[in-house]
């Protein structure tokens, strides 16, 4: 396949509020030629395979309470039972009991657990795929602990590997894996659109420099959509007076590898970014304005290149921080009160709940916090690749009227955010419900506003 | 031999024989899975600090969830205290737990063992019902946990008609052996089923704590 | 310790604490009385409580003999040990104790009759009676 | 055995011979009635029927005992009417109570046994050894288990006495080497009432034959062939400590406060709770006292094995949890499979890797 059977196969849908390939006529949610057995048995085995002490240790210690179901938005929403976060995860611990549990002999030798059927799989698709953003909230309400976002990364390994995975999910992370970028940012689009806002903005960018201490990386979201970030960071970067880069052959930060669940293209994905640091031996990589390529790299990036990282992984939320609090980087007051939105990887997931904290409080802002908020926030409902998914729209609309009652509760006079994927989902989600509240980005707002040298 | 020597004897030795191998066998059949390397560069370092952070910060349900799971937190916790004071607090209990450890402690009054017995039985009952009439339950339940829930009532039943002298017809030594025999089968399937959560709980807050105090985040 | 004296024995009296609370069966049992004296009144039936064999507490037997009170007729027999017998002050309800040889109250119970079982002379006492008293007036000595 | 003169036919000849008016036996009828549970109105029916009676022929085979049973019966505080009962019946057996001796005893009991052949009560003490033919036991030349089965023959109902001739008792107890057993595991033919106890309360053996004297059978019981009336209710269920039990207070020690208070033994080993006998309330040395009101646990002697029930100061909610080292092992052996289990694991998901 070119690119141009790429693109007659899966076209992307670049004028819509959010990224995504055109809503397919046909939907292809099986990839391959496989018979319904051998699809099953390659998704257990392949969950097998993954499996370890910690994933054994949630898989046994559920008591099946079901709480996990109150903390997430889809079940909250809708009430439906079989968005219960645990249950999403049903045929993995069916096949779980039967191969490994303590009872297997037993389960194996009198067949009194029946094995999991392709049709259960396909069923399942749409629990793991569609209605679960890994954003974690259900780890954080879990009396015993369980990180189900973990079990589910899991689990999507596996639909992967059985060619299970939702049409839409598919195509980009296939793009991704043949151009380098999901939603068709490739090397020469993305020159194309830094020197673009190089001009725009008048902001002196640099572009595969041979030597840098700082690599920028970008998603590929803000590259269609929001291109503005590149002269923020930019900028950024030139006041601080950073020997900074991009690089043509390593900027692509979001990894459908991960989220659709092929763990040999997040390798790949996450290889191109390494491998321009250590070429123009950057001692940080400094990650965009997007969640899961925050967790991608900064938590699985070293495990899947099986080594250490040889420089400091930051998330740019992270890096801004770091640069207010030690007084190099130097901001003008923002006279508005704030509504902060915290992208679930980067926050609960990733540990930098503080950051984004640090900096508006360094613009003078009066925050303005949601009822529930921080490591507690409600996920925007597009996480995790659903956004991508046509037919999830309808139940990612639903759970997202959550967020805006609670944003119009809290009554922060600019709402801001440090993911592009939770931005483009607001953007979409504002244009669906005819809401007069649009979502920012936190980096372009200190962008904006650095005090001149 | 009759049935209340068999409780007291060879039951009772093969039960904790099985309790404790089973035990054993689930905890290292997971400690020793694979485990791989962490290699991202840590936050913090202070990860057991986290483990054993999020042991005890699991058992109460966050702030922001109290609306929504307040009276199955409630009932939970009325059942499992309550258990833990019949369990621990009751004298012939006490006696048992002395003749194996060699050391006693105070017991309650029995007028508040049997109110506590009472009121644990009912949380059971309340715990039963909803687990029959909420969807999400329902939908979730298994066999596991329909036999866990009766293999934890019935010594509590048989405790209290042993207490009570009430056998429906039976004589005391076999409500008595019945009651015996009822914990030992609870010691048998507890390593086995889901109240095997009561250690395992340790092990999966302990590696999801030691997960998240590496990123830095909320144990 | 170096002897007897020294073991610090409690002597209780009268009972036992735990044995003293009031339990409200001395109620049930004056409803029960109230019930048989009707059933001698209207049939002439007779009826006997054994008190031993209901679960009364020593305060319970206090507050029912309390109840019942004295009436007008008392008698004491000897007869392997003392038997004290009282009317209540309800006619035909008749207190009955036995005692041991020790001295100890072996069994109560509450009579509902005219007359109580001990006290009337049966036949073959009579019989005996008559053979010794005749032995008596000739002048034989019983011993022989 | 006075044989010069003529024997009192009936219970109420013997009354009047001893010059006992019919209102001590009354008395004597309404104690054993209330001791039974029969109705009270019951007392002066009993004592006419009794009174009719006629002389009962009872033969009583000591076997492997200790003669304890016998002196309970007979060394009451003071001569009572109890007694009254013993001196009615015609003992025509008994090795420790009857003046003769040698031959001429077996002869009485073989003349009595033709006599009365189908009537005579069969009272046993003691228990019977199997084990060599029985050779562990024998009288006369006769092993238990010969002289048993044959007096058993005529007999019209057999009645135990001690826990030894019902359930084996101390000769029956772990190794058991004389491979005692009880009269009930032997004669199974015949109506057989026990009356266990280490010793048994002699109230319950003269109510015992009361009954059966009265009513011409022997009385209902429970599933261990003992009287209802007697072994109805545990030791428990009648204690006067109850109440301590019921509000937890327990003595720690045999001179702690709470022993001194009276409180409830079963910390101390008390078997009240799983001992059937009427000792609560019958009392023993004529309604004197009773071992827990002594201050000393119940040991259970009227139950099955009592002797190999664990330590008479063990709990009754203890039990034998095994040795320390048996746990220890079986924590080792759950560790190996465990392991084992994970090690066979990861080489499944080695190969499985290597695979795909």
């Amino acid at each position: 396949m070119s690119s141009t059977d790429l693109e007659q196969e899966h076209p992307l849908d670049l004028e819509s509020k959010r990224v995504s390939v055109k809503k397919p006529e046909q939907r292809f949610d099986t990839q391959g030629e496989m018979p319904g057995a051998q699809r099953v048995h390659t998704a257990m085995v392949n969950f097998v395979k993954d499996f370890g002490a910690t994933s054994a240790a949630y898989m046994e210690s559920c008591v099946h309470c079901g709480q996990c179901a109150e903390a997430c938005h889809f079940y909250v929403q809708t009430g439906d039972p079989k968005y219960t976060p645990i249950w999403k995860l049903e045929p993995f611990k069916q096949a779980y009991k039967r191969e490994a549990g303590p009872f297997s002999f037993l389960y194996k030798a009198l067949g009194l657990k029946r094995k999991v059927t392709v049709e259960e799989l396909q069923e399942w698709q749409e629990l793991l795929y569609d209605s679960c953003t890994m954003c974690g909230r259900c780890t954080m309400i879990c009396p015993m602990g369980i990180d189900i976002a973990t079990l589910v990364g899991q689990a999507r390994h596996a639909m992967f590997q059985a060619g299970l995975v939702p049409h839409e999910l598919w195509a980009v992370a296939e793009r991704a894996e043949r151009e380098g970028s999901p939603l068709g940012a490739t090397a020469s689009v993305f020159e194309d659109r830094i020197e673009w806002m190089g001009d725009e903005h008048e902001v002196e960018m640099r572009v595969d420099e041979d030597e840098a201490d700082v690599l920028i990386t970008m998603s590929s979201i803000e590259i269609q959509k929001y291109p503005e970030s590149m002269a923020a960071v930019a900028k950024v970067m030139n006041h601080l007076g950073l020997k900074w880069t991009f690089r043509t052959d390593g900027y692509e930060a979001t990894n459908f590898g991960m989220l659709s669940g092929n763990t040999a293209w997040q390798k790949d994905m996450t290889k191109k970014i390494v491998e321009a640091a250590k070429k123009v031996g950057a001692h940080t990589v400094i990650l965009p304005e997007c969640g899961h390529a925050y967790g991608a790299l900064r938590w699985q990036g070293a495990n899947m290149m099986g080594e250490p990282l040889p420089f400091k992984v930051r998330h740019i939320s992270e890096f801004l921080a770091e640069q207010v609090n030690n007084g190099r980087l130097k901001v003008k007051q923002v006279d508005s009160s704030v509504t902060f939105h915290d992208p679930c990887q980067v926050s609960r997931r990733g540990g930098a709940t503080q950051a984004p904290r640090d900096v508006m409080k360094a613009l003078g802002m009066e925050l303005r916090e949601t009822q529930d908020t921080g490591d507690y926030n409600w996920c925007c409902g597009g996480g995790g690749g659903v956004i991508t998914i046509h037919r999830a729209d309808r139940l990612r609309y639903k759970a997202f009227e959550i967020k805006m009652e609670q944003i119009e509760k809290a009554g922060g006079e600019m709402l801001l955010t440090s993911c592009s994927n939770c931005r483009q989902n607001f953007d979409d989600s504002q244009e669906h419900f005819h809401w007069d509240k649009t979502m920012h980005s936190l980096l372009e707002l200190v962008a904006d506003n650095l005090v001149e040298n | 031999m009759d049935l209340l020597e068999f409780a007291r004897g060879p039951a009772m030795q093969w039960s904790l024989i099985i309790l404790v191998f089973g035990i054993a066998w689930r905890l290292f059949g997971i400690i020793f899975l694979k485990r791989k390397k962490d290699l991202a560069e840590p936050r913090q370092t202070g990860v057991l600090g986290g483990a054993v952070k999020t042991i005890f910060s699991r058992s109460v349900p966050a702030r922001a969830f109290w609306s929504r799971v307040m009276y199955s937190n409630i009932v939970g916790y009325v059942f499992h205290i309550g258990l833990a004071i019949v369990v621990f607090a009751f004298l012939p209990h006490i006696l048992w737990f002395e003749s194996i450890l060699g050391f006693q402690w105070p017991a309650l009054p029995t007028s508040v063992i049997t109110l506590v017995a009472v009121i644990t039985l009912a949380s059971m009952v309340a715990l039963l019902v909803k687990r029959l009439t909420h969807p999400v339950l329902r939908r979730i339940s298994n066999f596991d946990d329909y036999f866990s829930w009766l293999v934890t009532i019935v010594p509590l039943l048989t405790g209290m008609m042993a207490f009570t002298h009430t056998g429906f017809g039976m004589r005391y030594e076999t409500v008595l052996a019945i009651h015996i025999l009822s914990v030992e089968f609870l010691f048998i399937w507890l390593p086995f089923g889901k109240l095997g959560h009561s250690f395992l709980v340790f092990l999966s807050r302990g590696t999801t704590g030691a997960l998240f105090a590496r990123r830095g985040a909320r144990t | 310790m170096s002897g007897l004296a020294d073991i610090g024995v409690k002597i209780e009296s009268g009972g036992f604490v735990a044995d003293d609370a009031l339990t409200g069966m001395a109620d049930a049992v004056l409803r029960e009385i109230l019930q048989h004296l009707s059933a001698l009144r209207d049939h002439g039936q007779t009826h006997v409580i054994d008190l031993a064999s209901l679960p009364l507490t020593t305060a319970d037997r206090r507050q029912l003999r309390e109840a019942l009170g004295e009436g007008e007729v008392r008698i004491t027999i000897e007869a392997s040990g003392p038997t004290d017998i009282h009317e209540t002050a309800y006619a035909g309800v008749w207190w009955v104790e036995y005692q041991n040889l020790l001295g100890a109250t072996a069994i109560e119970q509450v009579e509902i009759t005219r007359v109580p079982a001990m006290l009337p002379s049966h036949d073959d006492d009579i019989a005996g009676a008559v053979s010794r008293l005749a032995d008596a007036m000739e002048g034989k000595n019983p011993a022989d | 055995m006075n044989d010069k003169k003529k024997l009192p036919e009936t219970l109420g000849e013997e009354l009047s011979r001893r010059g006992m008016s019919r209102r001590s036996f009354l008395k004597f009828c309404t104690a054993v009635a209330s001791a039974m549970a029969l109705p009270a109105s019951m007392a002066p029916v009993m004592a006419e029927a009794l009174a009719r009676a006629r002389r009962q022929s009872v033969i009583w085979l000591s076997f492997q005992e200790c003669t304890g049973c016998v002196e309970s019966i007979t060394r009451s505080y003071a001569p009572s009417i109890e007694s009254l009962i013993f001196d009615f019946i015609s003992l025509d057996y008994q090795h420790t109570l009857q003046a003769a001796a040698g031959h001429q005893v077996e002869e009485a009991r073989e003349i009595a046994m033709k006599e009365n052949w189908g009537k005579y009560l069969v009272v046993v003490d003691g228990s019977i050894p199997l084990k060599d033919d029985g050779v562990y036991s024998t009288v006369a030349g006769e092993t238990n288990l010969q002289t048993l089965k044959h007096v058993a023959e005529g007999a019209a109902a057999i009645i135990t006495v001690g826990t030894c001739a019902a359930f084996g008792g101390l000769p029956k107890a772990n190794p058991n080497p004389t491979g005692a057993a009880a009269v009930q595991d032997i004669i199974t033919d015949k109506p057989i009432i026990n009356v266990p106890g280490c010793p048994p309360i002699p109230e319950v053996m003269t109510g015992v034959i009361a009954n059966f004297l009265t009513f011409g059978d022997l009385p209902p019981v429970d599933h261990l062939k003992r009287p209802l009336a007697f072994f109805g209710d545990s030791i428990h269920d009648r204690c006067y400590r109850r109440t301590f039990y019921d509000q937890g207070k327990f003595a720690k020690s045999f001179d702690d406060e709470g022993a001194r208070n009276g409180w409830c033994l079963y910390e101390l080993g008390c078997k009240g709770p799983t001992t059937y006998n009427a000792c609560a309330t019958v009392k023993w040395n004529q309604g004197l006292t009773f071992p827990i009101q002594s201050g000393h646990g119940c040991i259970g002697c009227s139950e099955p094995d009592f002797w190999d029930k664990g330590s008479f100061y063990a709990p009754l909610s203890t039990g034998q949890w095994g040795s320390a080292e048996g746990i220890a092992a079986a924590a080792v052996a759950g560790a190996a499979v465990g392991i084992g289990v994970a090690a066979m694991s990861r080489a499944k998901q080695k190969k499985t890797s290597e695979q795909g």
